[in-house]
């Protein structure tokens, strides 16, 4: 099979569905020409014209709400904002407005759009730059959050969720767009709520999300020398999130470790880890351990930056210990 | 009062039996509010009834509307009927939104409302979008933002409008100056002049008597024909008075703003009487003529809020649907 | 010992922290003649006057931005959000800028500001006004969140964050307006990161935020007529949370149910729960019990709202079915 | 050319120096990101040196600044010393920050700098606000809200000019407009007219030769004297130029703009150039006498850089300092 990178599916993927359907179009700035400053639409202004890749004024609270007004009345808007970090700007437009109108409005009113952006540190780009906010937004009912980890998953997700009838969230990880993975030339959609089982084990779950998955498969190798067997999961959506696959991996190997980039504090390894805790409760051998990134905001000095996120070596020296019983915290 | 603008008295007859139907609509739901028989607070547009329908009255069913907290009157004006809406008020399951938005979120998509909005300035991008989505697909509505004095605070608006006017596009920024936002003249929290801050974006701006239904008719329906061939956008202030409280719980407001202020309103400047007594001395009806209409409206709201109250609420079951439609 | 409402004793506390301190101020929507739409501040215009009691324009974007160089540069502002629902207008001012400035400056900078808004359902104002969005808050390092439950903690934990030299946002559980509680005449403060055990008792934990605290202490008295013994708990402040007192308590009662008036999913439940899991995982009797608000955007409907918030009944029937060891879902 | 302002020569000789200093930091810091040693990315300065340098001179130290991404010349204007600004840049230790903030945070609370932004239009709001203090204190200094000529997409500017006016608060609104946002012309995606917009909200609003550091200066001068008197606040637009693309990463940049169009820049509007040729035609320095002081700064820059490159990291230990303040 062929191999592309994250930034190629991605494009992939758009440029699919605009071809497939005319009421879908992109909004950001410069999205056009420039092709982002990640160089992610390139070529998709000359293929779908300036009316329907639009380069926007940096207003992101402004062309969010265009996008909401214009997914309510016919359009499939597709939103690209640049970092993750300025969803802070357009929450109420997202959380207020396009998440609550189909309940609000009883079931009359539907907003299909998609938010595109980013999450991931490790780039020196500081903490206005760099932030994983993920779980804020899976916290509004209404919203869908998906979590690609791959160019494979990116391109599958991102075009299940223009095709999606309500507003989704996808976040890329920033560090991943130049990444290369194999991607079926033939179409295909990934199913929101649909964990993915990417390795199989008995001795311990190893749940990472986005860039985390990652971490986890580089920690699952250096346990294989030491042959603890690994059972690896990628949740892909946060909301739906399919609870069934990962319950009842926790019920097989009755120790699991959640990894995840966001802040660990309120963040999304708490909901996992106690909706495993709590529906898998009496299968579990240890505690079901979290592994957020340091509840810090983003320090620019590589030094320090590197010390606030999960590693491999971490992950695998966690479950090295829960697999021995011995304790990750102390109690 | 600005010329008889067409030959058709009918069209007269409608904005007078539209602005008496909304007047009728918040005195039978400021009598719920009293009686303790609606659930939470809702604002009244009591004073304001000829924007709503002078601009409505220029659109078609397919133009769209983007409304308030204040969005009783735009709803009535945009054709809905008042059955659903005291359901919806009452929180019952015939309401417009299935009584899961009340007052403050009312839509009634079928007529082109988009609905109410609880945040102030919070539709003012999904107006902007609905006419960049008429502009991407060639579609010939026009979409009209109602919003208050006070919401021009909101640095959204000049985001939206300065997209609006580098795309061209139809939609018509209607602020009504009602003089408030709650319980502070806006006079004390907004500088400059707010014409200016659309025309400083290449906005078209007019100022215009929020009270003369005709005169905002022809203006509106001048602006949307001009929006429709791809002039717009459009911004008008409409100078109006809100009669009651900011809401029906706001009673004593004597600290915000005088009585006599308030009489001098109701007295020479109510929008119902203004075109009443215009239709009379044009011999376009009599005075019993619109005292009938007035009886009929108002037997028709008593009539839908009897309806409304003795209406069911909704099946628990419904209180987790319609968080996430369900694509096919 | 007096009793005074909610209200008034937020009203103290601002008056009594603008006495001692000139720097302290007053920012928001109709803060001074109005008082608020709620009443609270009603008063303070006449003794401080409109420069330290000021009424803005409707931009809480702006008004929050004020704040933050206010803060930076020597002032104590104390800003005044009307509903919860609008932090989404502040996300970027809040997040970005008041919760990283101290680090981002490698603590040059500071923002001692706190803002004041409510959380709370079943008032009949539908989704954008009876949102409870702490968790949100609680996720962002930087930033320290306060939830008191009753006037005396509303008094005590607002004048501890007027105090403080960092950002705090403090909710008021709108409900509880007109609620009397006993309050002292004399000044005190409330420490940060000390949670009440309101009620001590041995077979199981219930730990209540804001509003969800008197709801526990309904299902205690319940629960004292079956003869359960109840331990309530009430965390105070969610960030600093007082994980000790929070695990010492599960592990006396080796039962816990959390509730909590956010969401559920991806919220507050989440965080104290799965720390409880993780770090209490040996003393558990029975899984931890999450109980937060339906995750569905709040309806207007009054049968449809009172059904999304949990009640002192569903509380006691879950202590009743843990204490007996019977389970809660379905594993 | 602005006529001589004042008789001292020292000043002139001042701003020429600040404006080479910045020159020579934004050469070094484009050089450390072409030999890989810079982390991430950075903004460059050059070419818009006159902006900061016209505008800081005018400031005392207790005047404040809010800066940008772009923020490196409002840095050094203020006051900054070099090796603490590289040593920041490469997330050193003895950073302004600890190496905490970086290119895009870089702040120097001693003189004045409320830090950089990477938020396009996040400091509107902190510049207010330090203003809105200053008054309520009495204190006499006034702030300087630099952002670009992209940021006045952002809302919160009307919203904070909006109080500012109201309120008369001592801040002057700085836009250095050098025509992009990244790498769009701001013409395409902004309507009308920039100083309408501040217009518009009763606020006094000038042009000015970017590039001119003299007409720049003279300019600040009379505004930031106004707004300690209550005078304020006031908006000048700078029209200026980057020399560089939008970061050090962007080289290929036809797409967006032309080389001519760059080489007349350089060629025709270097604000130190211009100023050279004044100071010497006014026989304030001789071109010699500008040559050392261009090669002194240049070598200062350098050591600051070796310095800076052999300076230590941060302890580990503070990753987690810093969070939050430690209240008494
Ligand atoms: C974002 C936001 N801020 C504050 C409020 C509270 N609020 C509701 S109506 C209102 C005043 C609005 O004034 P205006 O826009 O003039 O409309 P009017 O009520 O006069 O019709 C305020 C402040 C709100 N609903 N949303
Ligand atoms: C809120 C926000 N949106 C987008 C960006 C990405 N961005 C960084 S600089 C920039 C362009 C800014 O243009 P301008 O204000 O003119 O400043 P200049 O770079 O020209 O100095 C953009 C879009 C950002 N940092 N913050
Ligand atoms: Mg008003
Ligand atoms: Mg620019």
């Amino acid at each position: 099979m062929r191999s592309i990178t994250l930034s190629q599916a991605v494009n992939e993927a758009i440029a699919e569905e605009m071809r497939l359907d005319s009421s879908v179009f992109l909004i950001g700035e410069d999205v056009a020409e420039a092709g982002t400053p990640f160089k992610i639409t390139t070529g998709l202004v000359e293929e779908f014209g300036t009316e329907r890749v639009i380069d926007t004024p940096i207003s992101e609270p402004g062309f969010m709400g265009l996008a909401v007004g214009a997914a309510m009345t016919g359009s499939r808007p597709i939103v690209d904002i640049m970092f993750g970090d300025f969803l802070f700007l357009i929450m109420d437009q997202l959380c207020n407005q396009a998440a609550k109108a189909h309940y609000m409005s009883g079931g009359k009113l539907n907003v299909p759009l998609v938010v595109r952006t980013n999450l991931g540190a490790t780039r020196r780009s500081a903490a206005q730059h760099s932030q994983s906010l993920h779980a804020l937004v899976s916290h509004i009912p209404g919203l869908k959050v998906a979590m690609p980890s791959s160019a494979y998953e990116a391109k599958g997700l991102l075009k299940t969720a223009i095709r999606d009838d309500n507003p989704v969230v996808i976040f890329e990880d920033k560090l991943m767009y130049q990444d290369k993975a194999d991607v079926p030339e033939d179409e295909y959609l990934i199913p929101f709520g649909e964990a993915a089982v990417l390795q199989e084990g008995n001795q311990v779950t190893l749940i990472g999300t986005s860039s985390m998955r990652q971490v986890c498969e580089e920690a699952a190798l250096i346990l294989s020398d030491e042959k603890i067997s690994v059972e690896i999961i990628d949740p892909r959506t946060l909301v739906p999130l399919d609870e069934k696959t990962i319950l009842n991996s926790a019920k097989k190997t009755g120790r699991v470790i959640v990894v995840d980039e966001g802040h660990q504090n309120f963040g999304v390894t708490a909901e996992i880890a106690s909706r495993i805790s709590e529906k898998a409760f009496y299968y579990l051998d240890a505690p079901v351990i979290r592994m957020g990134a340091m509840d810090v905001p983003v320090p620019f000095s590589p030094v320090l930056e590197d010390l606030t996120v999960p590693t491999a070596e971490k992950v695998a020296s966690n479950a090295r210990k829960i697999v021995a019983g011995e304790l990750v915290h102390e109690l | 009062m600005a010329k008889k603008i067409n030959t058709n008295s009918e069209s007269y007859l409608k904005m007078y039996s539209q602005m008496v139907k909304i007047r009728s609509f918040e005195d039978q739901a400021n009598q719920l509010y009293l009686d303790a028989k609606m659930p939470g607070l809702t604002h009244m547009y009591s004073g304001e009834e000829a924007v709503a329908v002078g601009i409505c009255e220029a659109l078609t069913v397919k133009d769209k509307i983007t409304s308030t907290h204040r969005g009783h009157g735009h709803c009535v004006a945009k054709g809905a009927e008042l059955k659903q809406m005291f359901c919806e008020l009452l929180g019952k399951e015939e309401g417009y939104c299935r009584g899961k938005g009340g007052s403050m979120h009312i839509a009634d998509q079928s007529n082109g409302n988009l609905g109410a909005n609880a945040i102030v300035g919070g539709s003012m991008g999904i107006a902007t979008g609905s006419a960049l989505r008429a502009k991407l697909n060639g579609d010939s509505d026009v979409t009209v933002c109602f919003f208050g004095d006070g919401a021009t605070a909101q640095g959204l608006l000049y985001e939206v409008m300065n997209m609006a006017a580098l795309w061209n596009l139809p939609v018509i920024y209607a602020c009504e100056n009602n003089g408030y936002s709650e319980y502070t003249a806006t006079d004390e929290i907004a500088a400059g002049d707010i014409l200016d801050r659309a025309r400083a974006f290449g906005i078209e701006a007019h100022k215009v008597d929020g009270q003369d239904v005709l005169a905002i008719n022809k203006l509106a329906t001048d602006l949307v024909a001009r929006a429709r061939k791809g002039e717009g956008p459009f911004f008008i202030e409409l100078i109006t008075y809100r009669y009651h409280g900011h809401h029906v719980g706001d009673i004593n407001r004597t600290y915000y703003r005088s009585k006599e202020e308030e009489e001098d309103w109701k007295k020479n400047k109510d929008p119902i009487k203004i075109l009443g007594d215009w239709l009379v001395s044009e011999k376009i009806a009599s005075d019993d003529e619109l005292q009938i209409i007035r009886d009929d409206i108002a037997a028709e709201a008593h009539v839908a809020v009897q309806y409304a109250l003795e209406a069911s609420y909704p099946n628990s079951n419904e209180v987790d649907m319609h968080v996430y439609m369900e694509t096919n």
